[in-house]
């Protein structure tokens, strides 16, 4: 009775579908390797790469949220407070700090640890008080940021320990650290989606919580352990983007959250949930990295970058929905 | 003879599906015809194409001898056709009112709301639909709601009228009346299409029939003469004639109790149930509208919480409204509504149907693809789900096959207490078939199952029935019953 | 002694490239027009500008491009002055001087520092509007971003001068972010809750110039200085709005950053650079000081107080733009 | 047969829903009377209400936008843009011009066109395109603002015809115009909302929009005509904005978006879609007017207003979500 009628090429497409951007991406690079003679060489790719790696992991995490059907805003204000909190904790107090004066090697554990903090308290009133996951994390984008002008009064941290401006700066096999952090991150988050249960029980809750509920999944623990996890990828993209800039200014990743999501949704992701790749959002972000970086490269006019780059984002959108062949959300 | 309504050599794809090929219908003024066919036969996609929601890709359409309106005319649309669609169309943040009058709240000039909910109460009244006109449809239940999509598309006063399985979510008497009122519409010269997986229903209300299977016309007969096996033959395209009618079949139950609730209540929906079903046995719970039967047997599998008593499963305490508690001590359920907790559309048949054993398909968290096919495979061939493979998403299948993959969920883990709600709705004669089967199979294999059901056809594959009427179990009503006897007792005539 | 860097002889050297910090304030806009300008005057030979958008990340990833496309020397004006220590630090191993303006970076090394002392302008604000009004009174001070080093310094120079030259003054702070609509709404309500207030300091006239005066004017309080009602307002930039406001007496003064010399001295220098030219501490020949900082040279150019009686002063940039 | 039991108290309630509020606006009201004694002064709540007019138009556009159940972010850029553009087309090049010299008197019908041009733009590619309106206009909301900052070059034009500046500054019997003007398009937008075919058939489609085109609502026309609509409002919001400043900075309105979407769901507009009312929005972009202003009056430091400003917005929410007693989406 079952006609298993060629199954094999629909699957095919639908992988397919996770790649819409490659196309957009050979043009680029193609295109680019016309306009400058330096856009295809292995020095600027990695700049672009390394560029690129903090916001990735934004990406990565608001992938993994969206996935699962909800929203966060507050990741990119978490990106400057993780780090400036946690620089704080340790540095004396004539270096900006609060003058407790803990062990400088803690700083990493205390920038994840405020992170997931922050998801953790996004998770609690978005999933046990039910409140909108836009609003709250909305308001939580302003609070982060103000915990972190607050204490420091607006000022930018320079006195860093070492610990937290290694994974950012350090080369490993002669890329950046952080490129090889992002990748292996991007290589888990992929798998972990794919091939292991909580992956696969995130799209199920993203698709239809009552009926991820109903075949037995913990529909809350999951979202609750997917907003921490996100908080702490940008705890860790703070770091990373500290270490590349020695620094924690007080906008750091303010502004960020937009191309965020751009990256994501143009990588395929859906913002009603249950729908997209990692490995689609992956492409999303490089697509935005190398605009950027060939809007810089030619040198286009601060005034009208705005325009070449939203136009560019319109278009890479039309070609992933021509080639998704589905109508998006 | 000019049709009222005829549609020929229609083809109909998605993506690599073709749902209509070369299929075609016609339909004589004045006459109430059926069309049936297994599910995925391509019928509702017949009537989204009769109704001006898509396009044919191939054939043509008309309308009393004239083309059909072009896609965007939807005022030409309604005038030829009204429709209860297969997927409903309420708008659930919309009060009852206001979905029957909608986008004709008004001719032209502001909406006077009171005259609105005065015309609407007269549309309820007159199809004895007893909700209120300011309540919001969102707040209704699915019997309910559908039951005002009939209102809606019988009140229009439009000369041709669809019913895409009205009947799949009413019980006896609603149907009953909605049956009248067909009647009625007839006399006054309405035609009608009516889609039913109720075969029997169609002997009742149609003149003519038309079956379609495989996305293609098979036939078209008068009802009247018409040998019920030869329709179910033309449905399935199988010579043999196998009996139309379920036959269960018989057994001895064990003794061993697998499920039971104690003492349960939860307030305004039933009171001081106690239910106890044992190994190798299949309780029916009956019981008419807002009998609380569904919110009991949801109860028993955790969808809710009751506010008082508890539920064992497999001799295990389940903890209160907590399902995976109730799935880890054995539990296997159909929910009521496929769509809201039935399985994920876009994810795939062989992923929907394991979530339940994903633990068991890989080590350390993982979930290993072969293995998930290949118990997918199992499932797909046990239940006949007709699907391309096991990657296809459940979105993309037809009522009656995503029916199917919600029981291969429930089934997956062998489950020891079984718990199925209305799990033959919408699907067709050998689906049901099929689906019934397998509660039996599984209670033969020393499952306990409990039944609740709205068809009397379902539920005499029970041991017994307990009937409940408002919110109270009234009787255990043995095997043997005849369907006057216990609707009688649903309706609480007889106590 | 000090060495003046100007046209150099033969315009060799090398490529010349430059960060804009952001296109959209009046004062930068000015300084970006400037630049190309001053570049074809002293013969630099400067690679097309890139812009950062007031975003540090921005800012390192197009100091990365410029460096890859040949830039011997770097102008940049880094927003934050933290946030591009790093970057200075590859740039010094790469051995590429950088000039920054307007700003003065944490850390890291830098070949000059072209800015006028923000400070400086809350410092002069405060003092006149102390003397104007007299040792008494409130005021408002409309603040930039408090991200940003140049919005701090303005507003803790202004505080603290106010509060030690004339504590008889009350001050109101208003975080404007650097955005007109809130500018006007928080003077707003500001006066309608003192409305004995006599004095503001804005610290961009290109954003809160037309909104303070259009809240003034609902107020009817913009009237003559000789009025009693006259509320005395200061502004901060030097563009020519502001200019004629001041004409028109809407307002008292302006602190005028010099956008051309910006552009002038930090193209100056970079070429300076490029040609491997050292300058000391001490006076220059064009009205300012070189001073050494921990981390480079700051060239401090003079920033007049515009008030009626220098107005119309050819040599104000605000006069010299259409 | 069927037993609904007491279903109008049920319906009452669900009424009173759009006003979860109005209990904030009066705790907001009493807390600022002690507060400060300015604060329930009439001249203060006037120039809140003068304050909120443009931001107000806004949050009406995006009400409406919503309950259609789509989504628009590039209002914030429309709002300085489209002014600016058409102050441009009318003034003189050396004022900043292009120097074309159309008749002055034309500038707000050119303005209110560029904001219905922008609108249609977006509805084309999100309708007809089927382009997933998150980032349709997240593009067009970088887009539109360089379309302002290219032309002006980052320029502040201050040398503004009357007629665009007389609206958002004029007086009318005691109260702003723009007040006015604001108070009766959310009278209009409520009795349209409510009382109008098109206004029900924007729920009808925000709710299902399957549903609504089965039921002979013509989705694609109402919705382009909301987009439309919307970038209208916008545009308008912009020269109330101009009056009100008195010239077009290359800021304006940037940034405004995020207050936008927080007034529309604290005030009910849920972001799914087909539910929320126009009044509820009102009583949302209130409360952020009474708030803002509250921290004015009270002097609270630059650095910690982020954190009393988000943690208001997250109460009044957890309020709101008390008071309607439903899960928020
Ligand atoms: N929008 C769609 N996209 C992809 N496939 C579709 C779509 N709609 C229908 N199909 C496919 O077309 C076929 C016919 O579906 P249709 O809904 O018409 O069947 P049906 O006869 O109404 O079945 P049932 O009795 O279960 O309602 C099925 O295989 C179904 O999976
Ligand atoms: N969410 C709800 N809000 C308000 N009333 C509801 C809600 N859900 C159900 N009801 C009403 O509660 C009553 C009991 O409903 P319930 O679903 O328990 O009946 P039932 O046992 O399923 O009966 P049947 O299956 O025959 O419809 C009905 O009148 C129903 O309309
Ligand atoms: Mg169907
Ligand atoms: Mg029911």
């Amino acid at each position: 009775m079952t006609t298993l009628t060629a199954p094999t090429p629909r699957v095919r497409l639908a992988r397919f579908r996770d790649l819409t951007l490659v196309p957009v991406i050979v043009i680029l690079l193609v295109v680019g390797a016309f306009l400058d003679p330096i856009f295809l060489t292995p020095g600027n790719l990695t700049n672009v790469l390394q560029q690129q790696a903090s916001i990735s992991l934004l990406v990565l995490a608001e992938a993994l949220i969206l996935i699962s059907g909800k929203f966060d805003l507050s990741l990119e204000s978490t990106v400057g407070m993780a780090p400036a909190i946690a620089v704080m904790l340790v540095v004396p107090a004539s270096a900006g700090g609060f003058g407790i004066g803990l062990p400088g090697a803690l700083v990493i554990p205390f920038c994840l640890l405020v992170g997931a903090a922050i998801g953790a308290f996004n998770g609690f009133l978005i999933i046990k008080f039910q409140l909108s996951a836009f609003i709250v994390t909305l308001a939580m984008l302003i609070i982060v940021h103000g915990l972190q002008l607050g204490p420091t009064e607006g000022k930018t941290l320079f006195q860093l320990p070492d610990s937290i401006l290694y994974l950012g700066s350090a080369v490993w096999l002669g890329l950046p650290a952080a490129v090889w952090i992002a990748g292996a991150l991007f290589a888990a988050g992929i798998a972990g989606l794919a091939y292991f249960r909580v992956g696969r029980s995130m799209y199920a809750i993203g698709g239809n919580t009552d009926a991820a509920r109903a075949a037995g999944i913990r529909v809350d623990r999951v979202l609750w352990g997917v907003f921490i996890l996100g908080g702490t990828l940008a705890a860790l993209a703070g770091v990373l983007e500290t270490g590349r800039l020695g620094a924690i200014g007080s906008n750091q990743g303010v502004g960020w959250i937009f191309m965020v999501f751009a990256a994501a949704v143009i990588g395929g992701v859906s913002m009603d949930g249950g729908k997209g790749t990692i490995l689609g959002a992956l492409t999303g972000v490089l697509v935005i990295g190398l605009v950027q970086n060939l809007l810089t490269l030619k040198g286009v006019s601060g005034f009208w970058q705005p325009v070449v780059y939203g136009g560019i984002i319109l278009i890479a959108l039309m070609i992933s929905r021509i080639a998704g062949g589905k109508a998006q959300d | 003879m000019k049709y009222h309504v005829e549609a020929r050599n229609v083809v109909k794809r998605f993506g690599p599906t073709v749902a209509l090929d070369g299929a075609g219908i016609a339909i004589a003024p004045g006459e109430t015809h059926a069309l049936v066919g297994r599910n995925g036969a391509g019928k509702s996609t017949l009537v989204s194409i009769l109704t001006g929601l898509q396009r044919q890709d191939e054939g043509e359409v008309l309308f009393a001898g004239e083309a059909a309106p072009a896609l965007a005319d939807r005022d030409a649309w309604r005038q030829r056709v009204a429709c209860v669609y297969q997927k409903s169309t309420i708008i659930p943040a919309l009060t009852v009112a206001e979905n029957l009058f909608l986008n004709r709240q008004t001719g032209r000039g502001p909406i006077n709301w009171r005259r609105l909910r005065a015309r609407a109460r007269e549309v309820l009244a007159t199809y004895e639909v007893d909700v209120d006109a300011e309540a919001l449809t969102g707040d209704l239940g699915v019997e309910q709601r559908q039951l005002l999509e009939i209102a809606r598309a019988l009140s229009f006063g439009a000369r041709f009228i669809i019913l895409d399985e009205p009947t799949a979510r009413l019980d006896g008497p609603a149907i009953d009346r909605l049956f009248a009122r067909m009647r009625a519409l007839r006399e006054q010269g309405v035609t009608m299409m009516y889609i039913s997986h109720h075969l029997d229903e169609v002997y009742e209300i149609c003149q003519s029939v038309t079956v379609f299977r495989d996305a293609r016309h098979v036939l078209t007969r008068p009802v009247a003469g018409f040998p019920h096996d030869e329709l179910v033959s033309a449905m399935t395209g199988e010579a043999g004639r196998r009996p139309a009618a379920y036959e269960s079949r018989a057994r001895t139950p064990a003794g061993r109790v697998v499920l039971s609730g104690a003492r349960l209540s939860l307030a305004g929906r039933y009171r001081d149930v106690d239910i106890s079903v044992r190994s190798g046995e299949v309780v029916g719970l009956a019981g008419s509208g807002s009998s609380g039967k569904v919110r009991l047997a949801e109860t028993l599998v955790g969808l809710r919480r009751a506010d008082s008593g508890t539920v064992t499963v497999n001799g295990t305490r389940v903890r209160p409204g907590d399902v995976p508690s109730a799935l880890r001590a054995g539990l296997g359920f159909v929910p009521e509504d496929r769509h809201h907790e039935g399985f994920v559309p876009l994810l795939s048949v062989a992923e929907n149907a394991t979530i339940p054993i994903a633990h068991k398909l890989g080590r350390f968290g993982t979930v290993s693809p072969a293995r998930r096919r290949a118990r997918a495979l199992r499932m797909i061939e046990d239940l006949h789900i007709k699907t391309e493979g096991p990657e296809q998403p459940v979105g993309d299948l037809s009522g009656g096959n995503a029916q199917k993959v919600v029981f291969a969920r429930a089934l997956v883990d062998d489950p020891s207490a079984l718990v199925v709600i209305n799990p033959t709705a919408g699907v067709d004669v050998r689906a049901r078939q099929a689906l019934l089967g397998a509660v039996e199979e599984a209670v033969e294999r020393g499952a306990g199952a409990v039944l609740v059901s709205d068809e009397l056809d379902d539920l005499r594959i029970c041991d017994r029935v307990l009937v409940m009427f408002h919110g109270r179990v009234v009787r255990d009503v043995p095997r043997g019953w005849t369907d006057h006897e216990l609707v009688a007792v649903m309706e609480g005539i007889r106590q | 002694g000090s060495s003046t860097p100007t046209a150099g002889e033969g315009g060799g050297g090398g490529k010349v490239g430059i960060d804009h910090p952001r296109a959209d304030s009046d004062f930068w806009n000015s300084y970006i027009k400037y630049v190309p300008q001053m570049a074809g005057e002293l013969k630099v030979d400067l690679m097309p500008p890139t812009n950062s958008q007031n975003d540090v990340t921005k800012l390192v990833n197009n100091v990365q491009a410029l460096i890859g496309q040949g830039a011997k020397a770097i102008v940049m004006a880094p927003q934050d002055t933290g946030a591009i220590a790093t970057t200075l630090q590859t740039l010094e191993n790469k051995k590429v001087p950088v000039v920054s303006v307007d700003t003065r970076p944490d850390k890291g090394k830098v070949y000059m520092v072209v800015r006028a002392d923000n400070r400086a302008y809350g410092t002069k604000a405060c003092e006149f509007l102390g003397e104007k009004l007299g040792g008494k009174g409130k005021v408002v001070q409309l603040m930039g971003a408090l991200s940003s080093i140049n919005g701090r310094d303005r507003a803790e120079a202004f505080r603290e001068c106010m509060k030690s030259r004339f504590p008889g003054i009350t001050v109101f702070e208003e975080p404007t972010e650097w955005e007109g609509s809130k500018a006007a709404s928080m003077l707003q309500t500001r006066l309608e809750q003192h409305p004995d207030i006599k004095g503001v300091y804005m610290h961009a006239g290109g954003v809160h110039l037309a909104p303070t005066l259009q809240v003034l004017k609902q107020k009817n309080l913009l009237v003559p200085p000789d009025d009693p009602k006259h509320v005395f307002v200061v502004s901060n930039d030097g563009i020519p709005q502001e200019f004629e406001a001041i004409r028109k007496g809407e307002i008292d003064a302006t602190v005028s950053q010099p956008a051309d010399l910006y552009a002038k001295y930090a193209l100056s220098y970079a070429k300076a650079a490029v040609e491997g030219r050292s300058f000391k501490p001490g006076p220059t020949d064009h009205d300012s000081t070189i001073i050494q900082l921990p981390n480079g040279l700051e060239d401090q150019l003079p920033a007049p107080l515009v008030t009626k009686e220098n107005v119309d002063d050819k040599n104000l940039w605000g006069n010299q733009v259409k």
